[in-house]
């Protein structure tokens, strides 16, 4: 108690925090990501890979006058060269540029498609997890019910309705990945559910009860900031899933809608005999840049899981 | 008595993402045939890593041995290959672990457990092991025993468990037992049950036993000898008599306070001030002088060493360097 | 090169037969012929995609076939008689004929055989065949079982048989070349057409060929039939594989299939030609693609403005990026290889000045931003195609660019096709759409371009409603006589190709590549790889 | 589960119905009249609203079959036994690959965590992940059918062959190998993975100190005490593995011709077949559930933990 | 020193336990089983006994964080079970809980400053301006310094820890404070440190504790009753003094010889119970304690004992008393 009282003077100054380095849980995991090799190539590439998507095209455009639907009638399926570093394809246009635009639109779907199952995901999950009981049940049979789901049927379904309201197919591709992104929360839900049920008997949750603190207040300052490790884990790698599920999708002919590229829809043309075996550069690259992106944001995320784990420390 | 283990200037330190933390540093303690050491010191200060590192328990990486001596029957083992550490490990050396929930394997039965340790290091044949089992379980005063060898960890209370992990480490006669906290997860009562049974089966094998704990009441109870060990370092060892009545170092000395006792009334706790230090970051000096309240100048300076102060009383504190 | 039916199919032969691989070259009693998708429908009643037909043609005869240039030809029946008011047609069978099984094939089974369309559980895609007969309505729509027969079906004895229908109708003879099946085999009880479905895989006939084996997916085996009422067939077995657009190369020039459709394309075929040991067989294929606009639209209404699209799209240029030479510019709704065919039309050969000029008389105006406009409405088309085509994606910038060029602006939507075909023709909510008509051995039009088509869920969704059209159409349905039919259809072609109900694409080629060894194969427009398959035989080479 | 599986019809059905087109509307044969079509769509139910057709759906399932394919003019349990064993073989196939391959690898690299091996196996792992199938299968295509003819393009069997017992066995894997080689990679990584993560928790736990301090070999502790509780959580995500031995690899089926029921699937798709899409829907639902259970009934026999009483 | 602040009135709680793949529930894990007692305002009420006999459950169920399953709980006059969430939320201040562990009772996400004040901030007890003054207040009445409520909880050693969560229920000024273990998972030497506080709180602001522990010496020292559970009933409840010098139930008189004491030269005779804690899912009949009773009788395996007074407030519930 003697020490109790030394500074009892409100006055003390907050600088006192300063002197000490003070880590924040967040500092902490950025700490060890960076130590993560793997991890920090993952993220290197990606963001290479987001900044070519971003400036390419417009580099293209303006200082080369390229642009993705620019048709070279004289350059028709040609190899690469100076004027076209990775060639055209069969009407002629510069495949480089098209990559780079097609990066967009995968990176997009990505993101979009990811951050919408996770707003659902966590949100279903954490009213889950939270009340548990009835509506827990109710909530975990109409998982369920979703896991089950026809993908392909939806996605017909919805191509038909958005011609219907004359939606501008440039915009087709947000749908998509809105449908993708409603389709996907499930997995994430159950994680955040599994986790909050848990989380819900740990003692600091028993104490905000103790506190009468509001259900709002309790699932989303206390319950799902807990989950947040893999709920960004499970996002991280769910872009790179959902990239592959716009890229099958375009290959099965469901994806983008042409002349907007898209990377899965490139690599489609090597279905043609031909073009695998002679044309290398109209597929190879797109499939590369699936690969690369995917990869990328795989070992980002694997090693962000790594630092997120406390567990794992080294 | 001839000295059965002795350690000699171990230091264990964990090479951490953080920095190096030194678990136990420098530390030197022995054991002699048939006697109990007990250890103490609070949560952290490198009690269990000591007795870790004698059979080269040590998770590695991040934790390894970086110097010192530790003899065993005449054999330095931290020089040991891993096959001969193996063969004394569970045959000569045997560990109870603090946890008896999860030191048991719960997939596999308890009698598969201990039969494992007996087949391995007595060269029986299976049945022979289990009729073996089943023994060491009568013997630890576990009822129905034919029984329990067929039962899962999960299907036994916490002091059963308990007991059968001390079957389990019995079965093969150990020159060596070391018990790290083996009573600290149960009840006094089984507590007392446990420690009951191991004061018997030490008298009927005289096996030396190493006590590691933080209840200096069970220490007072089970201990012939004590050290006292505070952040990684022996601070004080003496006989257990010694010990309880004259205890030299500010820390066991406030540790002795600080309890309050069933039968003796106080009005206000003594306590040592202050926390536990950082084990990435010891202060300067004596690890202890930040708490203490007879610090002295020295003590901010310079790491007192273990002196002997009394015939078998030894202390690290720059207080009694005079003694010597 | 030897050119062997003019106007009919082109063969490359082989450059160095030799060069067979060993795998084919010991292959001598066996014929692999790559197929896409059969489905399983192994009937002559319910086969609906050509796969299946394949399968059909192999193993049953039919009253009728036709020749390379698509007239019809005797098959089980030795001849056929059409009435004076073309109403009915008397056939009269070869006496012998056998199914495979040994019973003589007779003028009941053929009975049996169109008895069975009109069936009132039939489900398959023939009604049509059959709708027109005297009898037929009475027949399918009685459920009690009461109307024991088709009225207007006749058998006359054991090998004459007569059909009448309501009314005339010039192409109604083709409808007698589907496969008869042994009644003694497929019979069921009225209403109830389970027990010949449940034969789709065990199919018997009167064909050169026994079904032996399906392994679905994968292939389908046939034996010879050794007592082929034509001759015993030359080649004891045939093994139709699956193979994809992928894959067909592959086997192809590797010799593990014998016969197979290539793409129409010059890489492709060059590669086929690399392999020095394979014919290559080409020919038009009996189907044009076009874009249908929809003539209810105020912008397509004008006459003018359609031949202004017309002349402002590079066909010529879309077609030589696109087939690179192994496709022709389509001006009117018929095939190349058709009789009805004619180089009589106008071309309207790539021409934005002429675009230009039209549009502006059209009214539409152009602004400065390059698009036009008319009533302050921007001239905005929006061009609903479908997924997983590559004709669609060499279409696609091609059209957008050359409109562009003359003021026209075209937002392309893509859909699945079902989507696209329910939008265009089961609710004719579109403006403007792409698509391709695959078109039978007859000319006749009318399924396509009468008036009486033009509701939802008809063929003509475009809503063209000409009468000097229908009146045409009417008439060439009616005339027997084929000097007088050609006529009347070229006059019909020409009125098409000045109105431009489509705008009309493109002629495709069908190739095919067939190893050296094959010798005897009749392929054209109108006649597959089954035609006359007892006659094909597999020859050593050196 | 039966209430599950309801809901999932109901969803399933109204998708189908919202659409649009039908089984007839991509029938396009001119010499196919308005009538004609009209008189299908009355024979098939297809002019009936919705919730008729769901009856009818239901009736025919109590009577215990799904009705007819509209496409393939059969049974639809026929069809799907015809197809789904071919993509059964493949995806067994590719799951006892899959287990036998990525369990050690798994153990191996939580075991010597961070080493050189460790570090080769994750990025062969996300390498797994990361590859589109296509884009996987049409590279195999090119190096190993196409470039050294090492194996065939496409199919299941040589064609016409009438190989029986142990030659045909040969045949069918030697014409597996690719797309084996396309599946596995695929989930080799997943299950490699979740061994990893599984394995490195359990190597932390008491039991396994304890194993050790018994003076068991390193191999007996990490294989047999370590193991099979690392085992455990994987088990039971087999059972989640249930639907997807019958449901097919869509993507790599159609890459390598092979005849299972991933292109049946997209095939009734765009034929607007809604007999056989409710099927092959409603097993793979099926299954779902029935993994789920198999997964916690199996959580249970290789857990004593949990074992009913 | 008199009002009745708390009173609990045949208060049970079973868990049910679930088992299987359909989870049904095959029986009861009686946790507490007819507790009854009183707390007066400023007094401490010791709970003492084996693990797992439901001591932790007791103190939950008299906040209402678990739902009872029969019985009642009178706080301040008010059944706390009928009230309706929202009266619920409001008195919550009023009582407040300490809970054992240092580490998981403290959100790892959130600073020590939010998790002080949250409360002040979602009841509205204070302006948002006087928010930091009363974090600050009670932070340096906990011995923490000013400049802690920045940090995470991951910075902080477990004594440290504790005086968060002392400081968290202390900001609300409470009146009643259920200490479920407060000491048990610190250091032997930090555990005086926070007995200490603990007990100048109380005498500041005149808080009442219910102090659970099972470690017997430090409820000796902090209570002015103590109330022993077994197998979670109460066996015995008498003043501290009466209880510690003497014990009725069997039970007690076992617990108290088998604590160890830290002197060697003391030798004792200490009572050594025979056999294992029977589970609570499956008590036995009659007195619970009667399978390892040494002094049990043909009457202790039929009848339960009931609890009653034996005189000054002494209750025990034993047959032989
Ligand atoms: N695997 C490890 N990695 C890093 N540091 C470790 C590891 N294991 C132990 N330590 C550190 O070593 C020090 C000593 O730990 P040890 O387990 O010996 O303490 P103890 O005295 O047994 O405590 P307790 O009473 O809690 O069992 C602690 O500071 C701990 O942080
Ligand atoms: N949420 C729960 N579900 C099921 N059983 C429970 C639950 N919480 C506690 N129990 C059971 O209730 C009994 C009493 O538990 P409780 O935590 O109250 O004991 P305790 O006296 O506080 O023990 P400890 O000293 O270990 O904290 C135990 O057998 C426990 O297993
Ligand atoms: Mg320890
Ligand atoms: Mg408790
Ligand atoms: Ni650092």
């Amino acid at each position: 108690m003697a020490e109790l009282k030394k500074n009892t003077n409100k006055n003390v100054e907050l600088k006192g925090a300063k002197k000490e380095d003070i880590m924040s849980p967040w500092k902490v995991v950025k700490h060890r990501l960076r130590r993560n090799k793997l991890a920090m190539v993952g993220l290197y590439t990606l963001l290479f890979m987001i900044i070519l998507a971003i400036f390419g095209p417009i580099v293209q455009k303006y200082v080369f006058g390229i642009t993705m639907e620019k048709i070279d009638l004289y350059n028709i399926s040609a190899p690469p060269s100076l004027k076209h570093p990775l060639g055209t394809d069969e009407v002629g246009r510069d495949i480089l540029t098209r990559l780079m635009y097609g990066g967009r639109i995968s990176l997009t779907v990505g993101i979009v498609a990811v951050s919408i199952s996770v707003v659902i995901g966590s949100i279903i999950g954490g009213i889950s997890g939270y009340y548990g009981g009835v509506v827990d049940g109710i909530i975990m049979r109409l998982v369920d019910i979703f896991m089950c789901f026809p993908f392909f049927p939806l996605l017909l379904m919805l191509a038909a309705v958005l011609s219907d309201y004359k939606v501008d197919p440039k915009y087709r591709i947000y749908f998509v990945m809105i449908i993708i992104g409603i389709l996907s929360w499930t997995g994430l839900a159950r994680i955040v559910r599994g986790q909050i049920l848990s989380l819900r008997e740990q003692e600091f949750m028993q104490a905000a009860e103790a506190l009468g603190l509001r259900d709002r207040r309790k699932i989303f300052r206390h319950l799902l900031p807990n989950t947040f490790a893999s709920i960004i884990v499970s996002a991280t790698l769910g872009i790179g899933s959902a990239i592959l599920s716009e890229s099958a999708l375009s290959y099965l002919g469901l994806g983008v809608t042409p002349p907007y590229p898209s990377w899965g829809q490139m690599v489609q043309v090597a279905t043609d005999y031909y073009v695998m075996q002679y044309e290398y550069w109209k597929w190879i690259p797109p499939g590369v840049c699936i690969f690369l992106t995917v990869m990328a944001i795989n070992l980002f995320g694997d090693g962000l899981r790594d630092a997120l784990d406390p567990k794992l420390k080294r | 008595m001839g000295e059965l283990l002795s350690i000699k200037n171990l230091k264990t330190y964990f090479y951490t993402e953080d920095g190096v933390i030194k678990a136990v540093d420098d530390v030197s303690l022995s054991i002699r045939e048939g006697e109990t050491l007990g250890v103490v010191g609070e949560s952290g200060c490198g009690k269990s890593i000591t007795a870790m590192s004698i059979l080269k328990l040590i998770p590695n990486p991040p934790g390894k041995i970086v110097d010192g001596e530790i003899i065993f029957d005449g054999k330095d083992l931290t020089k040991a290959t891993d096959e001969e550490i193996r063969k004394i490990r569970g045959n000569k050396i045997s560990v109870i672990f603090q946890e008896p929930m999860t030191s048991l394997n719960p997939v596999f039965t308890i009698g598969d457990q201990i039969i494992e340790a007996i087949v391995l290091h007595q060269n029986m044949n299976k049945e022979k092991a289990r009729e073996k089992a089943i023994d060491m379980l009568k013997l630890v005063g576990i009822p129905r025993a034919d029984e329990v060898v067929d039962a899962y960890p999960h299907e036994l209370s916490g002091g059963m468990r308990q007991r059968a992990m001390i079957a389990m480490a019995m079965a093969c006669n150990p020159k060596l037992l070391i018990a790290d906290e083996p009573t600290t997860a149960l009840d006094v009562t089984i507590q007392a049950q446990i420690l009951d049974l191991m004061r018997d089966l030490k008298n009927k094998t005289n096996t030396s036993i190493m006590l590691i704990t933080h209840d200096l009441g069970v220490v007072a109870e089970m201990a012939d000898h004590v050290v006292v060990m505070y952040a990684g370092k022996v601070v004080e060892e003496a006989n257990v008599y010694e010990i309880f009545k004259n205890p030299m170092h500010p820390y066991t000395l406030g540790l002795l306070e600080s309890k309050p006792i069933l039968n003796q009334d106080k009005d206000r706790l003594n306590s040592i001030p202050g926390q536990v230090p950082n084990p990435l970051n010891m202060p300067e000096g004596c690890y202890f002088h930040p708490r203490c309240s007879k610090a002295m100048d020295i003590c901010r300076r310079e790491q007192p060493e273990l002196c002997s102060v009394k015939d078998g009383h030894r202390v690290a504190c720059h207080l009694y360097r005079e003694v010597k | 090169t030897e050119t062997k039916r003019k106007d009919v199919a082109t063969v490359e032969k082989a450059t160095n037969p030799a060069k067979l691989p060993d795998v084919s070259k010991n292959r001598k009693d066996t014929l692999i012929v790559g197929t896409t998708a059969p489905s399983g429908k192994f009937n002559p009643i319910y086969s609906d995609s050509v796969y299946d037909s394949w399968v059909v043609s192999l193993v049953f005869d039919g009253l009728i076939s036709n020749d390379e240039q698509g007239n019809p030809t005797p098959l089980i029946a030795k001849e056929w008689k059409i009435s004076e008011d073309g109403k009915t047609y008397t056939f009269t069978l070869n006496k012998g004929v056998k199914f495979s099984d040994g019973q003589e094939v007779t003028a009941e089974d053929v009975a049996f055989t169109f008895t069975a369309i009109c069936d009132p559980s039939y489900d398959g895609p023939r009604t049509d065949a059959v709708s027109s007969l005297v009898g037929y309505k009475e027949y399918n729509e009685d459920k009690e079982g009461k109307v024991k027969e088709v009225a207007g079906i006749k058998v006359i004895d054991k090998y004459t048989i007569s059909f009448t229908l309501t009314e005339p109708k010039a192409p109604a003879i083709y409808d007698f070349g589907y496969g008869i099946m042994p009644k003694h085999i497929y019979n069921f009880e009225k209403g109830n057409i389970k027990p010949l479905k449940d034969k789709f895989l065990s199919p018997v006939g009167a064909g050169p060929y026994l079904f032996k084996e399906y392994k679905a997916g994968q292939e389908i085996v046939f034996e010879k039939n050794p007592n082929y009422w034509r001759g015993e067939p030359k080649i004891a077995k045939i093994v139709m594989k699956v193979t994809n657009a992928t894959t067909v190369i592959q086997e192809l020039t590797t010799g593990s299939v014998d016969i197979d459709s290539v793409p129409s394309k010059p890489e492709q075929i060059d590669l086929v030609k690399k392999a020095e040991f394979l014919d290559i067989y080409r020919y038009p294929s009996n189907s044009y693609g076009y874009i249908g606009w929809n003539l209810r639209d105020e912008k397509f209404k004008d006459k003018k403005v359609r031949q202004a699209l017309a002349y402002g799209l590079n066909r010529a240029g879309f077609i030589q990026a696109y087939y690179k030479g192994l496709g022709d510019v389509c001006n009117a709704p018929v095939s190349k290889a058709s009789w009805a065919y004619t180089e009589d039309v106008n071309k309207y050969e790539y021409n934005p000045e002429k675009a230009n000029k039209l549009l502006d008389e059209a009214g539409w105006v152009k602004k400065e931003d390059g698009y036009r406009y008319k009533d302050g409405k921007k001239f905005t088309v929006h061009w609903m195609t479908y997924t997983g085509s590559k004709y669609v994606e060499a279409l696609t910038p091609i059209l957008i660019e050359n409109w562009k060029q003359i003021g026209v602006e075209v937002i392309p939507e893509l859909m699945e096709f079902s989507t696209l075909a329910q939008k265009v023709f089961d609710e004719q909510k579109f403006e403007m759409y792409n698509m391709a008509w695959s078109l039978s051995i007859d000319p006749d039009p009318s399924g396509i371009f009468s008036i009486e088509q033009d509701k939802l869920g008809g063929f003509n969704s475009v809503g063209w409603r000409n009468e000097e059209s229908e009146k045409l159409i009417k008439e060439g349905l009616k005339e027997t006589n084929m000097e007088k039919r050609k006529e009347i259809y070229q006059k019909w072609v020409k009125l098409a190709n000045e109105e431009l109900p489509y705008l009309f694409l493109s002629y495709a080629n069908d190739t095919y590549a067939v190893s050296a060894k094959v010798k005897g194969l009749r392929l054209s427009p109108f006649t597959d790889w089954t035609y006359d398959i007892h006659k094909v035989e597999l020859q050593d080479v050196k | 589960m039966i209430p599950v599986l309801i809901g999932v019809s109901i969803i399933i059905f109204l998708i189908f119905q919202a659409a649009p087109g039908d089984a007839l509307t991509g029938m396009m044969d001119p010499k196919m009249s308005y009538e004609t079509k009209q008189k299908l769509r009355k024979q098939l139910h297809l002019d009936e609203p919705g919730i008729i057709q769901y009856k009818y759906w239901v009736q025919n399932v109590l009577k215990g079959d799904f009705g007819e394919s509209f496409y393939f003019k059969q049974p639809v349990g026929k069809v799907m036994n015809t197809y789904i064993w071919n993509s059964f073989y493949l995806s067994l196939a590719s799951f006892i690959l899959s287990v036998l391959i990525a369990i050690p690898i798994g153990v191996i690299s939580a075991t010597r965590q961070y080493s050189f091996m460790d570090y080769f196996f994750t990025v062969f792992a996300l390498i797994g992940i990361s590859m589109p199938s296509f884009f996987f299968g049409l590279l195999l295509i090119k190096w190993f059918a196409v470039d050294i003819k090492l194996f065939p393009v496409s199919g299941m069997m040589t064609a016409g062959s009438t190989a029986v017992g142990f030659a045909k066995f040969k045949d069918v894997m030697y014409h597996m190998t690719l797309p084996l080689i396309v599946l596995t990679l695929g989930s080799v990584a997943g299950l490699m993975r979740y061994t990893r993560s599984s394995m490195l928790e359990v190597i932390r736990q008491d039991y396994v100190r304890t194993a050790r301090a018994k003076g068991l070999r390193e191999k007996v502790v990490i294989y047999k005490h370590a193991l099979r509780n690392a085992l455990i959580p994987v088990v039971t995500i087999f059972g989640m593995w249930l639907p997807g031995l019958f449901s097919g690899a869509m993507i790599t089926e159609a890459i390598f011709n092979w005849p299972g029921i991933g292109p049946i699937e997209l095939l009734a798709v765009n034929n607007r077949d809604y007999p056989l899409l409710m099927g092959i829907n409603m097993l793979l639902a099926f299954l779902t559930l029935l993994g789920n259970l198999i997964a916690d009934v199996t959580y249970a026999l290789v857990d004593p933990r949990i074992r009913l009483k | 020193m008199a009002e009745t602040l708390l009173k609990v009135e045949n208060l049970k709680k079973y868990f049910p336990i679930k088992a299987g793949v359909f989870q049904r529930t095959v029986g009861y894990v009686k946790a507490v089983d007819d507790v009854s007692f009183e707390l007066k305002e400023g007094e401490t009420l010791g709970f003492v006994g084996e693990s797992g006999c439901g001591k932790s459950t007791t103190g939950r169920t008299i906040l209402r964080l678990l739902d009872k399953t029969d019985g009642s709980v009178y706080f301040e006059g008010k059944d706390i079970f009928k009230l309706s969430r929202k009266e619920l939320r409001s008195i919550r201040p009023k009582m407040q809980i300490i809970f054992q562990d240092p580490y998981s009772s403290l959100n790892p996400r959130m600073t020590v400053g939010e998790i002080i004040g949250e409360a002040l901030v979602d009841h509205g007890i204070v302006s948002k301006g006087e928010v930091k003054d009363r974090v600050l207040e009670a932070i340096e009445m906990c011995g923490l310094a000013p400049y802690h409520i920045r940090r995470y909880p991951h910075e902080f050693s477990g004594g440290q820890r504790q005086r968060i969560g002392i400081a968290r229920a202390l900001v609300l000024n409470p009146k009643f404070i259920v200490c479920d273990e407060p000491v048990s998972a610190l250091d032997v030497s930090i555990q005086s440190q926070i007995v200490n506080l603990l007990c100048d709180l109380q005498q500041k602001f005149g808080f009442s504790y219910m102090f659970i522990s099972h470690d017997l010496s430090v409820v000796k020292h902090i209570s002015h009753r103590v109330g022993v559970m077994y197998l979670g009933s109460l066996v015995e409840l008498a003043d501290k003094h009466e209880l510690y010098k003497n014990p009725l139930h069997p039970y007690t008189k076992a617990l108290l010889s088998a604590v160890p004491i830290p002197d060697p030269t003391l030798k004792r005779e200490r009572i050594i119970l025979q056999g294992d804690i029977p589970s609570p899912a499956n008590p036995p009949s009659g007195c619970k304690f009667h399978t390892r009773c040494p002094y049990k009788k043909d009457i202790c395996s039929q009848e339960i004992p009931k609890f009653r007074d034996v005189g000054g407030g002494h209750f025990v519930a034993c047959h032989l008393v």
